[in-house]
């Protein structure tokens, strides 16, 4: 049997089931309109046909993914493209641009808007645009550098309000956690997890930990000797830190698979 | 039933698979999704269920409620909205249970507009019809929803009176048994946030537990679980984190309280699959340094 | 030269921590009350009336002196209300609730809306008058009242010194690094193997006569990763140019596929191949992320590309993609300044830039003197938070404060 | 001219943000500018849009392999757009709320869209699996470090764990694993964090000033 005359057979399998499926579905829906459950009947079982083809990646490329990828682009696409229209040029745009527009769209119009500045980004816009005529096309690249400009400028402050001066802050952590003298601590030392010398082991790993990780980052020095041996450490800490966060994160993905198992399970084939 | 038909597929394949690494062949990763999938979906259909054992996190906070004396005082606050609510009311619901089954007196508040409704929805649906016996006003007691975040916390630390004049329902505080020998905060034994973003947990530790010196405890969403671990165990005396702390809770109340067995316990039966994938993952690990072991060995002596 | 530099810098962050340290120390305890009932309370007295600085002109700083009964005398003050109307004897329903605060607070920062069709609306430069009332169970004092009062916008925010001061060291590090490399002085750069990679993999995809997959993320213009990543995207094309290979690089975004092709085409003219390049090597896809991330895997699977390179930003899809990548036998380089995500393109890619050297990375394919000196700059910075943190733990230790989580809820950012 | 402007441009706008950062009366130039990238960003769905048509008609008119999944592509897009655009079965007309209960552009996203995105989704949980089978094997240091954080929070996320080292005393107690989970995810774990973002930190702003002063250029061709 060649794997031609194979496809041939399974679409056919496929095609039968999703008619079973239809018909069943249609028949146990729930409104009075025939045509609601016939229509909601299809979506349902086009909705385990996608998720079915989606699935069957994992084995191997093959049409059923190739025609839910397709139709997944087409309607994302849409589906964005519609939203950019009502939310931005009819929510934004209109608003601050015209009366007539805004009650066309039936949205409120601002009388107290910056109605000048908002050509602005039109003017820039129409640059964008010229890409599209060959001869003028390079004067889109002003509109590219308002874009890059814009996110530079926004982000170094951003950057260093959120990132750098907060996160230097947070590293701002006792040494010495409830510290009453040597004698006191060589008694009560264990490695109890809520014990003096577990609190303060931590906040020393914190301490070496952002410093190795730093150190790690340095561009322009040699990681050699006592730097070598610094950067060394600091790489582990990151190791760690990605293993952790890798081990973390398994328990969230795994629940995503039980979403659309119970989908399949439970809606579909009603079987829980 | 279930469970041997699943150990005996999963752990039959597993060990197979563990076979042909010592002899040298590489595992397909379509073997891989294919005993993910397998288990999830098995763990699914036949709903497995496991004992979960308690953490330390989770015991803890477990023992302080069934340790304390019969009568204690315990505020419990619904810190969280319906979005957070799959994951964190099978915690609420755990604690009511025990607290209630433990005969100490709960003090319900919410620090959330959106907790209050959640809060009537546990009292109607757990606590009245389990706990028939409880009478309002002197078992339990619903205080509501105040609004000024933690500020209603630096109030009710000095004094409840002040920031609640009367409960939910309009009684004033004083015509309620169960305020006799309440003051403020510091009079309760224990304090638990169930919630997931602020005001929540971190604020009852900040606002409450830290100046009051009045043990604390939280339950929270799994996303923000991580930022509150350096709370414990020092400010915090435990936590539940997500799905899975709420599955632990709920093991160790079945196995001291066995009555609440059938009560369907959410949290646990959720956890079934994850449970199950994450022992599988696990054994591919080993399986895969094995292998790899192996093949080292072999690479050096030849 | 060196050595004043730090010395500056280290007597900088001393001071700077020692702001730090002033503004953490303080915290009112809360006020000990006591419960008595109905009778209103003393009113609060003295009430001041300021601009708020630091603002755009839409904000009032109201200070009160606390009432006699709140924590002491009859003990019945549980919060304030703060009143704020335009005309001294307005009656009540044109007074607006500027806010409450809980006992024992004797100030709070009116911030109205800058709007004016705004329920909140303040007006700047316009007279405001305010009235506090001490608010008891059930009952509220007389008000303390006072006005006229005008907001107005400041034009230097105050409380943005600690940024305007790094901002400041840093363009003056960086602009004196490159005036350096200006003058030849060469400046060493440790080899990073992520970078190195890449030429191999150019190479390497020549030699197998199969296309290089560019993937800029799931960022839009707006977000800096992506700049990083064109920055970047225009030394691996003019590379491919040279190596006569091709590249294909889908785009999640219309302005991402804009700047690509823009990109894109200018490393082709600077390998002097402007003709070979192709229009269509950078397209469009969808604007969202897992339909793009399954057209993605989809053109993976098919072309089997020689190298798979991501580098921009990047959130779930970054297994999706790479997991896919090692499915068809491609070599991979990814980055991104996501920490979430780089755990998972470290185990699935062959080399992985982190956070930090997808930033540097341009610079280093360019071996540019000038942009190798913004890196010199960089090094700096990482001292200077070094130096801090340094500091910063050296006055903890001395003055002994010990509440972990008092850094955490500084008043200022 | 054709790159001096655009420079111009790019450093103007970019200084002109970061100063508004501190100056009261100029915080709103930040809204704004957010506010003119989504609209001159809806400028681009024509150029988005206009390549999504033409890369795909061209597939269809060369008959190059696969044409016919480009066919679907562009019949998705059309139905999307038309749906949405002219808010059909919307119970509200025009003026209805987009994604309105009972409108196609609903239903759309409902059977479509939904069960596609979180199957999508749902293929990380195969993915984390195989990644980790292939990728934590204790090959070096770095490996077996990676290899023993991720093993160690795997183990103190199921009962495992607890089973495995409950009979540790508690004055060891930090080492029983979930406790040393919760140490990991609490000391070198945060430690690292916080050592990446600050490097960030730098690399976003060393990479904007670097835009700002004109010398990181690559993004519009080289240094001719």
């Amino acid at each position: 049997m060649t794997s031609k005359t194979a496809m041939r057979i399974l679409t056919a399998i496929v095609a039968l089931i999703f008619l079973i499926s239809w018909i069943m579905k249609s028949g146990s829906g729930m409104s009075d309109s025939a045509f609601t459950n016939v229509r909601d009947g299809f979506l349902v079982t086009f909705a385990v046909f996608l998720t079915l083809s989606i699935f069957s990646f994992l084995y191997r490329d093959n049409p059923f993914y190739k025609f839910a990828e397709s139709l997944y682009v087409g309607i994302s696409a849409g589906y964005w493209m519609c939203y950019g229209f009502w939310s931005t040029v009819v929510g934004n745009f209109v608003p601050r641009a015209s009366r007539s527009l805004s009650e066309f769209f039936h949205v409120p119009y601002q009388e107290h808007a910056d109605h000048i500045l908002i050509y602005i980004p039109i003017i820039f816009g129409l640059i964008l645009l010229t890409r599209l005529l060959p001869k003028i096309g390079w004067l889109s690249r002003w509109s590219l550098a308002f874009i890059i400009g814009a996110t530079a400028g926004l982000n170094l402050t951003r950057y260093l309000r959120s990132d750098f001066i907060s996160q230097v802050s947070n590293s701002f952590i006792p040494l010495f956690v409830d510290w009453k003298g040597v004698g006191d601590f060589v008694n009560h030392i264990s490695l109890a997890a809520d014990g003096q010398f577990i609190a303060i082991l931590s906040n020393w790993v914190i301490f070496v930990g952002v410093m190795c990780g730093l150190v790690y980052f340095f561009f322009s020095k040699e990681h050699k000797g006592a730097f070598g041996v610094a950067s060394r450490v600091g790489i582990w800490i990151l190791m760690v830190t990605f293993g952790a966060s890798f081990g973390y994160t398994v328990m969230g993905r795994i629940s995503l698979l039980v979403g659309r198992i119970t989908f399949l399970f439970g809606d579909w084939l009603n079987i829980l | 039933m279930g469970l041997i038909i699943s150990a005996v597929v999963i752990g039959g394949g597993l060990l197979w698979i563990l076979y042909l690494s010592i002899k040298g062949q590489d595992v397909d990763r379509r073997i891989v999704y294919l005993f993910v999938g397998a288990t999830v979906a098995l763990a699914i259909i036949f709903r497995l269920e496991f004992g979960e054992v308690a953490t330390p996190i989770v015991k803890s906070v477990f023992d302080k409620i069934e340790n304390l004396p019969a009568g204690s005082k315990i505020v419990l606050s619904y810190d969280f909205d319906p979005a957070m609510a799959p994951e964190v009311n099978p915690m609420a619901n755990a604690f009511i249970r025990h607290i209630l089954e433990k005969k100490h007196r709960l003090f319900f508040m919410s620090l959330w507009a959106t907790g209050q409704s959640l809060l009537s929805v546990s009292l109607n649906d757990v606590l009245k019809p389990e706990f028939p016996d409880a009478k309002y006003g002197v078992d339990y007691c619903n205080l509501g929803y105040k609004a000024g975040n933690e500020g209603v916390l630096n109030v009710v630390i000095t004094n409840f009176r002040k920031m609640f004049p009367s409960d939910a329902n309009g009684n004033s505080l004083d015509s309620l048994p169960m305020f006799k020998d309440v003051e403020s905060l510091k009079d309760m034994d224990l304090l638990i946030s169930v919630g997931g973003g602020k005001p929540g947990v971190k604020e009852w530790v900040l606002f409450a537990g830290d100046p009051g010196k009045i043990a604390t405890a939280g339950g929270s969403a799994a996303v923000s679980t991580p930022l509150l671990y350096p709370y414990w165990p020092r400010q915090l005396i435990g936590l539940l984190g997500g799905t899975k702390g709420a599955a632990e809770y709920e093991a160790e109340l079945i196995k001291t309280h066995p009555r609440f067995k059938d009560k369907g316990m959410p949290a646990l039966r959720m956890m079934g699959p994850q449970t199950m994938a994450h022992v599988v993952i696990i054994a591919f690990i080993v399986i895969g340094n094995v292998a790899y072991f192996r093949s080292r060995r072999k690479g050096k002596q030849s | 030269m060196k050595y004043i530099i730090l010395l500056f810098l280290t007597c900088l962050s001393l001071c700077l921590s020692q702001a730090i340290l002033a503004q953490t120390a303080s915290s009112d305890p809360p006020a000990e009350a006591a419960l008595v009932p109905s009778e209103p309370p003393a009113p609060p007295g003295n009430l001041t009336l300021k601009d708020l600085p630091n603002d755009d002109g839409h904000g009032i700083a109201v200070k009160w002196d606390l009432s006699p009964d709140d924590g002491a005398g009859a003990k019945s003050v549980i919060s304030y209300d703060i009143y704020r109307s335009l005309s001294p004897d307005a009656p009540d329903s044109l007074w607006k609730k500027a806010g409450t605060v809980v006992l024992g607070v004797k100030s709070y920062a009116d911030k109205g809306n800058r709007e004016s069709d705004n329920d909140d609306y303040l007006p700047k430069k316009t007279n405001l008058y305010y009235r506090v009332y001490a608010v008891g169970a059930g009952v509220r004092s007389v008000a303390a009242a006072a006005g006229p009062v005008q907001a107005y916008d400041n034009w230097f925010n105050t409380l943005k010194v600690p940024e305007l001061i790094f901002c400041v060291v840093f363009l003056i590090l960086t602009v004196r690094f490159i005036n350096m490399a200006k003058r030849g002085i060469d400046l060493y750069v440790r080899p990073l193997a992520g970078i190195e990679a890449i030429d191999e993999a150019i190479g390497r995809a020549t030699e197998m006569g199969k296309p290089i997959l560019y993937c800029l993320g799931i960022g839009t213009a707006g977000d800096i990763a992506t700049i990083a990543s064109f920055t970047i995207l225009g030394r691996v094309a003019r590379k491919v140019a040279e190596y006569q290979t091709s590249m294909i690089v889908p785009c999640i975004d219309p302005i991402v596929m804009t700047i690509a092709q823009e990109t894109v085409k200018a490393g082709y003219a600077d390998a002097g191949r402007p003709d070979a390049y192709k229009e269509d090597s950078v397209y469009y896809v969808t604007s969202q992320q897992f339909p793009y991330v399954a057209a993605v895997n989809g053109t993976i699977i098919r072309e089997k590309p020689a190298t798979n390179i991501y580098l921009g930003y990047f959130l779930a899809e970054s297994l999706l993609l790479a997991e896919t990548g090692v499915m068809a036998g491609s070599i991979q380089i990814a980055g991104t300044d996501q920490v979430s995500q780089l755990p998972f393109f470290v185990v699935a890619c062959d080399y992985t830039l982190l956070g930090e050297e997808l930033y540097a990375a341009s610079a280093y394919l360019g071996r540019e003197p000038l942009l190798l000196g913004t890196l010199k700059a960089q090094d700096y910075l990482k001292a200077i938070a070094l130096v801090c943190i340094f500091a910063l733990l050296a006055l903890r230790v001395f003055t002994g404060a010990d509440v972990i989580h008092k850094p955490f809820d500084m008043p200022w950012w | 001219m054709k790159r001096q402007i655009p420079m111009l441009i790019l450093s103007a706008v970019g200084t002109l943000l970061v100063v508004s950062v501190f100056i009261p009366s100029a915080r709103h130039w930040q809204e704004d500018a957010s506010l003119y990238f989504d609209i001159i960003a809806v400028f681009a769905f024509f150029l988005g849009g206009g390549n999504l048509i033409r890369v795909h008609t061209e597939k269809v008119n060369r008959k190059s392999t696969g044409w016919i999944y480009s066919v679907v592509t562009l019949l998705g897009f059309g139905i999307m757009l038309v749906t949405g655009l002219f808010k059909i079965g919307n119970p509200n007309g025009i003026a209805g709320d987009l994604s309105q209960t009972g409108s196609y552009f609903q239903l759309l996203f409902q059977y479509v869209m939904s069960p596609l995105n979180s199957t999508m989704y749902a293929l990380l949980a195969f993915y984390v699996a195989s990644a980790s089978y292939r990728a934590f094997r204790a090959k070096n240091t770095e490996a077996t470090i990676l290899l023993v954080a991720a093993f160690v929070i795997l183990l103190g996320r199921t009962a495992l764990g607890v089973l495995l080292t409950n009979w540790i005393p508690a004055q060891l107690s930090v080492l029983q694993i979930p406790n040393l989970a919760i140490w990991i995810m609490n000391a070198p774990n945060l430690a690292g964090q916080r050592a990446i973002m600050i490097g960030i930190s730098l690399g976003v702003i060393s990479m904007s000033l670097r835009l700002l002063l004109g010398i990181e250029r690559s993004y519009l061709g080289g240094d001719n």
